[in-house]
């Protein structure tokens, strides 16, 4: 997505400049549209199709740090699922403690409680994702296997602590009074977090686009992943960022457990692990590192599981699997392929 | 020395998924035989030493260890566990070593009835007489009911036998989703259609169990159809949910403010006392499981034999924290009350507080016999 | 006899080899020469399989290989070493040469003998590596080779499989003056064979001089001169676009 | 002889990579202004000192001075972005060429000072362009794809782009075209006008001809001959005894 | 003799050696030395887990394939035995037909994966393994009327495997021999033969052109090894030897289920035996598997002894609390994997000989 043109005319050679790629989207354009017909009753569909979309931004939240984390650092963070969770549970400490401000039928209490919630969440994952690069992560970058084996470590005894620290037991997370029901649009119902839901999650795609394209930073980092020592040899303090990155991962992993707990108005120490195979096939379906691909991995995924789960619940189950193998078979990178490693 | 104690096993899932539930099933059997005992923790001279076993929610690991608890540690008889997986591979266990296994709290109807042998009991109430409470309990004329559980053996066991029990109501449409659901629009959607347009009081029952929150559907604006939702207890903080269902009605088989009975305000006090809490589902069946203990083997005069505690155990009255039970002499279930509630919001409790409507006595559930004696 | 018929591959809208048709008999030993990026590495790659050509053929003695992969084309007879070195880094030097060695046996899919029983394959590999002048560092792992030791081993492993067509892509670039004698005078060997078709991209002038039959030009994918060294060399086309200016003073 | 204050020292360092004993006690000044070559056979040692200079293994002993001021050695270890913004520019034996970045992302992020392309110094950029025009005609292609020597021109080019004081180069030439060649010759000819010191590592012994000031010969990972290039150049048996190198074969 | 059964692969290191010898006698007289229900079932835990172990070796530290399908080859040995004792009755033939058709179908499903997704880049083909093992355990459940869905089947052996098996009236050196007896020592009997076999796999000319795989495919391919043909038949070797030992377990357990066979937390025990034993060496399996076994069913016991000690102090004795095992034994993890980066065989090894033997190093 490098489309910042050169200062001096390449004129020789017209060579490939990577413009964004429409393709994926009219895929989900498609998706939308064939399942249409097949639905049949038009508030039905877009019930479904607005909360698949809505789904799929909450899951583009959660799996975003995960695929920040992969494609720029190229490390598979088995343990994503642990700040998942912990941002779910420090969530209900924080909103158990703003009870005045979550029991108010005022939107705008109700949100800020929210939104503080959202904030310290962030800031202890992010800390403890802090801790997790120096202490975990970082002797074994480049080295997939250990970093798979070290950060599930690290994710049981993430999940023991929080089990140590809030108790083994599913604690409950309710939303507060204004965010409950729906909108209703004639015979379409939308459940009124799911905006919220959307919002949150379009601006954390901004922000990531932002980040990444517009600055420095995503190249250094990625530079740093495939030569560290060049890099420092540039004089670049790599290894600063890539903490910054992790930090940064796992504060959008809170985020993202704010967001799920809240919409599952419970959590649970297994909640993370519960949905990684999810946010894998997520991800690997968007391109293993690539944010936009994420999004829309996270978009087909949510729509795939209501269209199928309203036409052949029994389809549900193999949907995501049978989702991933049919890009796979497509477009063996994934929709949006980070150039090879 | 030995011959003087009377050993148990309580095999359950100290750790693992269900640990919450283990635990209170832990501290309830715990409870359990210090009322039974009066304290003493003997029985007829003979001291109860309780040896824990974790099974860590593993089948096998659950099994091996209770081969261990009786072959090793040479045990009398063993409780446990905590899931029905584990508990179907634990029962040939029992009867290999020719000892007795109570079961509790695993629900699976299979545990007394396809594959039982006579070494089980159950004092945990069953898939079906959960579902079957639920059928008395919503089963009126005019009731139009659609169910919505999980796709796998527990879901669609427990809405069959929900089903068998219907008499009145009609039940018109059965939606089964994957066990790890995230969104449920689809089936709320699909709930929504097959009963919007039908007559009466329309109720979606739903049975689910572990992770998930179905209730989400209710956030698709149900009332405008005039569609309720029902279901059976659980423990505390899973009915925190209910708390957004005032009048919600289902059937239950404990919460620790509806029996009225000695045993209970025992636990009720005593609990509150010791853990600033009060008992919860699990905890109710782990003291009914140490009274039954006790109780059988206050009439054996403290002796172990097996088949003479079977002898004892088979059709015995006790009296738990549920009022009394019996252990059907056919499949060694214990029959026992369940309660017909409604959700009550009292800002003095985080969960939905459930109001008895109704008792609903052992001999109005007509409990299938499963097994083959 | 290898054979390319108007050998072609584009990327994107750059084409790296340009309908190159050139014909390479036993016993002669070609120097290809060009500026860099003229596309002397991808003619090799579309040689020896690592790249599919966009279009055109190669054939050995008649025998089509276009459409076969790069392992096919090696047990065919075609042999390459590469510019930028491919060992197996953690392996040591003697197991790296043992490997070509086994693969031109064809052991590969031997599942149930041991590999140390098969000592002929073992004896084969010792004497190729000590040819090369590694042989005190034979228990080595590739990876802790000095670079020029590096580029040493990987003509090793080119002639540990025998093959009938040898590729070699630049063999002695950054290899210590001291050291390029010892391959030099391993290509010399073959060529004295007189059977062997020899490919050798090279930078150095005065090694191409030495050595060449033939030299073939390629400059932006195309072949631009083909014939005598003497000749070629004094070509402007040579003169110009590749040696620069005032090169012969300095070489 | 007017010595130049030296920028670079090193003294008594030691190296060890892993548990191998690498360098032995290197003794090596750098003159201010001038080019020196660091000259040895293939395992000397060469490439190892440069990357203790730059901190990429630690000196276990010893002191390195840059610029008056301690950067490496016992107690005074300075990590590798530290020195290399001391004014020190690095380019590796293996180029360390990020290959998912484009040729321009590659040289947005030598030039540390600027954000983004327009920031870099465009007479400077064109200059690179004219010593190295693929780096112009490939400007947006992913760095991996180029050709061998285009990749060794990006990685010079990413140590020129903006200036720096002392330059350490790691056999610069390999794979390079002759007239290329000519042209980094030039190129570096003309940064030592503006006061622009280079280490030089090189095998190609034209090229220390025409560059060299002062030579530093390494064995064994000692320096075990230091002088000027004009007194190397002068006594072929010096250079036999040093360098393995016969004069005749080079002309 | 002894050379050629461990393929001129010797440990290479005193105390690995003595390490080897220590624990193949330990587990010979285990049901002697130590009788009782738990002690056998940790060591036949243990050889399961060895074979199993050692064939994931086989893929991912000779062939250097991450894969995370791997115990749904497992499941697979596993299921075969459990269904077709259940459907045909106990009994020899039903234990030759479920084995037998489990490696059918093993073969085809590793076969089917290889050549499906070996071509895509190893990271993928990791997360891809991922996602097939979670659905072919959603399938294990699914077909319950077969597979006995989340209960699983318990099912009964050959008189000879039964418990109730007692050939001999007396004791014999005080141990009373049972069906399960003869189980254990012909599970050790076949563990030990399956593992000299692999040993002799990795070091045959096929298992080094693994390695050369592993280390650098492109120019594997480039001497002439097809490595997709070498990485799918190194992938069916490695399912056929997995699904072996999920025979082994069936058999000892006499049930199966997909907790017991198919979870991803077997697939990430078996992750860290190889690692902590020591990639590409079999011998890792072996010392690995011996050591996080028994930790796995020691670890609590060791802890509830620590946990009398702390009884009382706040933090602390929620931490030791034996509940908490998982935390620790995940400390473990985390510290086996730092402290040991070669696995532990791999540090034996380079303590012996200080040889230039350093993997890892940067080209
Ligand atoms: N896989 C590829 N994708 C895109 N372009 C490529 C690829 N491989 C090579 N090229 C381009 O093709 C051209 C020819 O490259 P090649 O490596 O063949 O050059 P060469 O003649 O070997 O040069 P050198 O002497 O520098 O090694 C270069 O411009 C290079 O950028
Ligand atoms: N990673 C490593 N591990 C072990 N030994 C190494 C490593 N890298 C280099 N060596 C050893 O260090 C010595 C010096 O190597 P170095 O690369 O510095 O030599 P050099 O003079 O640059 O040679 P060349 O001209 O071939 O590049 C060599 O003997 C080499 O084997
Ligand atoms: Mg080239
Ligand atoms: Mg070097």
């Amino acid at each position: 997505m490098n489309t910042v043109t050169s200062p001096l005319p390449a004129a020789e050679v017209a060579l490939a400049k990577v413009r964004l790629d429409w393709i994926p989207l009219l895929l989900v354009a498609a998706l939308m549209a064939v399942a249409l017909p097949l639905v049949g009753s038009v508030p039905t569909w877009l019930t479904l199709t607005v909360a698949g979309l809505a789904m799929g931004m909450i899951i583009f939240v959660i799996a975003s740090g995960l695929t920040l984390v992969f494609g720029l650092m190229d490390v598979l963070n088995f343990g994503h699922g642990v700040f998942i969770a912990l941002g779910a549970f420090v969530a209900t400490t924080v909103l158990a403690g703003m009870a005045d401000w979550t029991g108010s039928a005022s939107l705008a209490a109700n949100l800020i409680a929210i939104f503080a919630a959202m904030g310290v969440a962030m800031a202890v994952t992010g800390a403890i994702g802090y801790a997790f690069e120096r202490v975990l992560v970082r002797p074994v970058y480049g080295q997939h296997l250990k970093q798979i084996l070290i950060t599930m470590g690290g994710m049981i005894i993430g999940e023991e602590m929080i089990k140590v620290i809030w108790g083994p037991e599913q604690t409950p997370l309710p939303l507060p009074e204004a965010l409950r029901g729906a909108l209703l649009w004639g015979d379409a119902a939308v459940e009124k977090y799911r905006v919220l839901a959307v919002a949150i999650g379009s601006a954390v795609l901004l922000a990531m686009l932002y980040l990444l394209n517009r600055t420095k930073i995503g190249l250094l980092i990625r530079a740093g992943v495939q030569d560290l020592e060049m890099v420092e040899s540039l004089g670049y303090r790599v290894r600063r960022l890539f903490v910054g990155v992790f930090v940064a991962g796992s504060a959008l992993a809170g985020l993202g457990g704010v967001m799920w707990g809240l919409y599952q108005q419970m959590v649970t120490p297994q909640m993370g692990a519960q949905i990684n195979v999810l946010l894998f096939i997520v991800i690997i379906i968007g391109g293993l590192g690539s944010s936009f691909g994420c999004l829309v991995g996270a978009l087909l995924v949510g729509l795939m599981a209501n269209y199928t789960g309203f036409l052949a619940p029994k389809v549900a189950l193999f949907s995501n699997i049978g989702l991933m193998v049919a890009i796979l078979l497509w477009r063996p990178n994934g929709l949006y392929p980070v150039a090879a490693r | 020395q030995s011959d003087k104690e009377i050993r148990i096993a309580h095999v359950y899932s100290k750790t693992g998924p269900l640990e919450a539930y283990g635990k209170q099933t832990q501290t309830g059997l715990m409870m359990g035989l210090e009322y039974a005992t009066g304290g003493t923790m003997q029985v007829a001279g003979r001291k109860i030493v309780v040896i824990e076993k974790d099974d860590q929610g593993k089948p096998d690991v659950g099994k091996s260890r209770l081969a261990a608890a009786y072959a090793d540690d040479k045990v009398d008889l063993a409780v446990g566990p905590t899931s029905s997986g584990v508990a179907l591979a634990m029962l040939p266990v029992a009867e290999e070593y020719k000892k007795i296994l109570l079961v509790e709290p695993a629900v699976a109807d299979s545990i007394t009835g396809e594959k039982w042998n006579k070494y089980i009991f159950r004092t945990g109430r069953n898939s079906s007489q959960d579902a079957i409470s639920n059928a008395v309990a919503l089963d009126k004329e005019g009731t139009v009911i659609a169910t919505l559980a999980q796709d796998y053996a527990f879901g669609r066991d427990g809405v069959a036998a929900f089903k068998q029990a219907l008499k009145k109501a009609k039940l018109v449409h059965e939606e089964y989703l994957p066990t790890n659901t995230t969104d449920f629009t689809a089936g709320a959607q699909r709930l929504i259609d097959a009963l919007k347009d039908k007559p009466g009081r329309k109720v979606i029952f739903i049975i689910w169990a572990g992770a998930g929150n179905p209730f989400k559907i209710a956030d698709l604006d149900l009332k405008r159809h005039g569609i309720e939702i029902a279901t059976g207890g659980n423990i505390l903080p899973a009915m925190a949910a209910y708390k957004n269902f005032p009048g919600m009605e289902g059937a239950t088989y404990y919460y620790f403010g509806i029996p009225k009975n000695p045993v209970n305000e025992w636990l009720v006090a005593n609990h509150y006392k010791r853990f600033k809490s009060p008992p919860d589902f699990f905890t109710a069946g782990g003291m009914s499981a140490a009274i039954a203990i006790v109780e059988a083997l206050k009439k054996t005069q403290g002796d172990t034999n097996t088949n003479k505690l079977i002898k004892t155990m088979e059709g015995m009255r006790f009296q738990t924290p549920k009022g009394e039970m019996t252990f059907r002499p056919e499949d060694h279930q214990a029959m026992q009350a369940m309660y017909h509630f409604r959700i009550k919001v009292d800002p003095a409790f985080p969960w939905g507080v459930p109001e008895l409507v109704r008792e609903i006595k052992p001999e109005e559930m007509q409990v299938p016999i499963r097994n083959k004696r | 006899m290898l054979q390319t018929e108007g050998l072609t591959v584009r990327f994107g809208g750059h084409v790296a080899v340009d309908g190159v048709s050139c014909t390479f008999a036993p016993g002669t030993l070609t120097a290809i020469v060009g500026p860099n990026g003229a596309g002397k590495t991808t003619y090799f790659n579309l040689i020896s399989g690592q790249i599919r050509a966009t279009a055109g053929r190669v054939r050995l003695n008649g025998q089509d290989l276009t459409g076969l992969g790069a392992a096919e084309r090696t047990r065919a007879g075609l042999g390459r070493a590469f510019q930028l070195t491919q060992l197996f880094p953690r392996l040591t030097v003697l197991e790296n040469v043992r490997l070509a060695v086994q693969a031109r046996a064809g052991e590969g899919l031997n599942l149930w003998q041991i590999w140390s029983d098969r000592r002929e394959l073992l004896g084969r590999a010792r004497e190729i590596v000590a040819a090369v002048a590694l042989a005190d560092k034979q228990d080595v792992p590739a990876a802790a080779l000095p670079h020029g030791d590096q580029r040493k081993l990987e003509v090793a492993i080119l002639m540990a499989l025998e093959p009938q067509v040898f590729m070699f892509d630049e063999p002695t670039a950054g290899m210590s003056v001291d050291d390029v004698p010892v391959v030099l005078n391993l290509i010399r060997a073959l060529k004295a064979d007189k059977t062997k078709t020899i490919l050798l991209v090279e930078h150095k002038m005065d090694v191409v001089r030495e050595l060449a039959d033939r030299i073939i030009v390629l400059h932006n994918g195309q072949l631009v001169a083909d014939g005598e060294p003497e000749t070629v060399i004094a070509s402007p086309v040579v003169q110009r676009a590749y040696l620069g200016q005032d090169v012969e003073a300095e070489a | 002889m007017n010595e130049p204050t030296p920028v670079l020292t090193l003294e008594g360092v030691h190296t060890y990579i892993g548990q191998y004993h690498i360098l032995h006690g290197v003794e090596l000044t750098v003159p201010r202004g001038q080019v020196t070559m660091l000259l040895g056979r293939n395992g000397a040692g060469k490439t190892t000192t440069l990357r203790t200079i730059m901190g990429l293994w630690p000196a276990r002993t010893g002191r390195i001075t840059f610029a008056g001021q301690p950067i490496g050695g016992a107690g005074t270890a300075l990590s590798t972005p530290e020195i290399a913004r001391r004014g020190i520019a690095y380019v590796p034996e293996n180029m360390g060429i990020f290959g998912d970045l484009s040729v321009k992302e590659n040289l947005l992020l030598a030039a540390r000072s600027a954000r983004r392309v327009d920031d870099i110094d465009t007479a400077r950029l064109e200059w690179i362009f004219s010593l190295f025009p693929a780096l112009r005609k490939f400007w947006l292609y992913p760095a991996g794809k180029l050709s061998g020597g285009q990749k060794q021109m990006l990685s010079v080019a990413r140590a020129i782009v903006e200036p720096r004081e002392l330059l350490l180069i790691d056999e610069p030439s390999k794979g390079l075209a002759p007239a290329i060649v000519q042209n980094l010759i030039g190129a570096l000819r003309e940064l030592k006008q503006t006061q622009t010191t280079v280490l030089l590592v090189e095998q190609n012994f034209a090229m220390a001809k025409a560059l060299g000031d002062t030579v530093a010969v390494m064995d064994d990972g000692r320096v075990v001959h230091r002088g000027s290039m004009a007194e190397l150049v002068e006594d072929a048996a010096l250079q036999q005894r040093l360098l393995g190198l016969s004069l005749a074969a080079h002309g | 003799m002894l050379h050629r059964l461990l393929s001129h692969d010797l440990p290479r290191s005193r105390w690995l050696a003595l390490a080897l010898v220590l624990i193949v006698l330990a587990l010979l007289v285990v049901p002697f030395a130590l009788p009782g229900s738990k002690s056998l079932n940790v060591a036949a835990k243990i050889l399961i887990f060895v074979v199993l172990v050692a064939s994931y070796d086989l893929l991912l530290g000779y062939t250097g394939i991450v894969s995370f399908a791997h115990t749904m080859f497992f499941g697979i040995g596993a299921y075969g035995v459990a269904i077709a004792s259940t459907r045909m009755g106990e009994g020899w033939a039903a234990l030759g037909t479920g084995v037998a058709l489990a490696l059918v179908l093993s073969l085809l499903l590793s076969l089917a994966i290889g050549l499906f997704s070996l071509r895509v880049r190893a990271i993928f083909y990791a997360m891809v393994t991922l996602a097939v093992a979670s659905a072919f355990q959603t399938l294990a459940s699914q077909l319950s009327e077969f597979t006995g869905g989340e209960d699983g089947l318990t099912f009964r052996l050959p008189e000879l495997l039964s418990p109730s098996f007692e050939p001999f009236e007396e004791e014999v050196l005080g141990v009373l021999i049972d069906g399960r007896l003869i189980t254990y020592y012909g599970l050790l009997v076949l563990a030990v033969a399956l593992v000299l076999l692999m040993l002799r796999i990795v070091n045959s000319p096929f298992g080094r052109v693994l390695q050369a795989i592993r280390e650098n495919d492109f120019r594997a391919e480039a001497i002439g090894y097809r490595t997709v043909v070498y990485r799918t038949l190194g992938n069916v070797l490695a399912a056929l030897f997995a699904t072996l030992a999920g025979a082994m377990l069936a058999i000892w357990l006499r049930y199966n289920g997909p907790d017991t066979s198919l979870s991803f937390e077997i697939m990430l025990d078996v992750l860290l035996i190889v690692v902590i034993g020591g990639m590409g060496t079999v011998y890792g399996a072996v010392v690995g598997s011996v050591l996080f076994v028994l930790a796995q069913n020691y670890l609590q016991d060791l802890m509830r002894l620590a946990a009398g000690g702390v009884e009382g102090v706040p933090v602390l004795s929620q931490l030791i609390s034996p509940d908490r095992w998982l935390l620790w034994l995940g400390v473990l993890f985390v510290v086996c994997v730092y402290r040991f980066p070669n696995g532990i065989v791999g540090w034996l090894r380079e303590r012996a000989d200080r040889s230039p033997l350093r993997p890892e190093t940067s080209a």
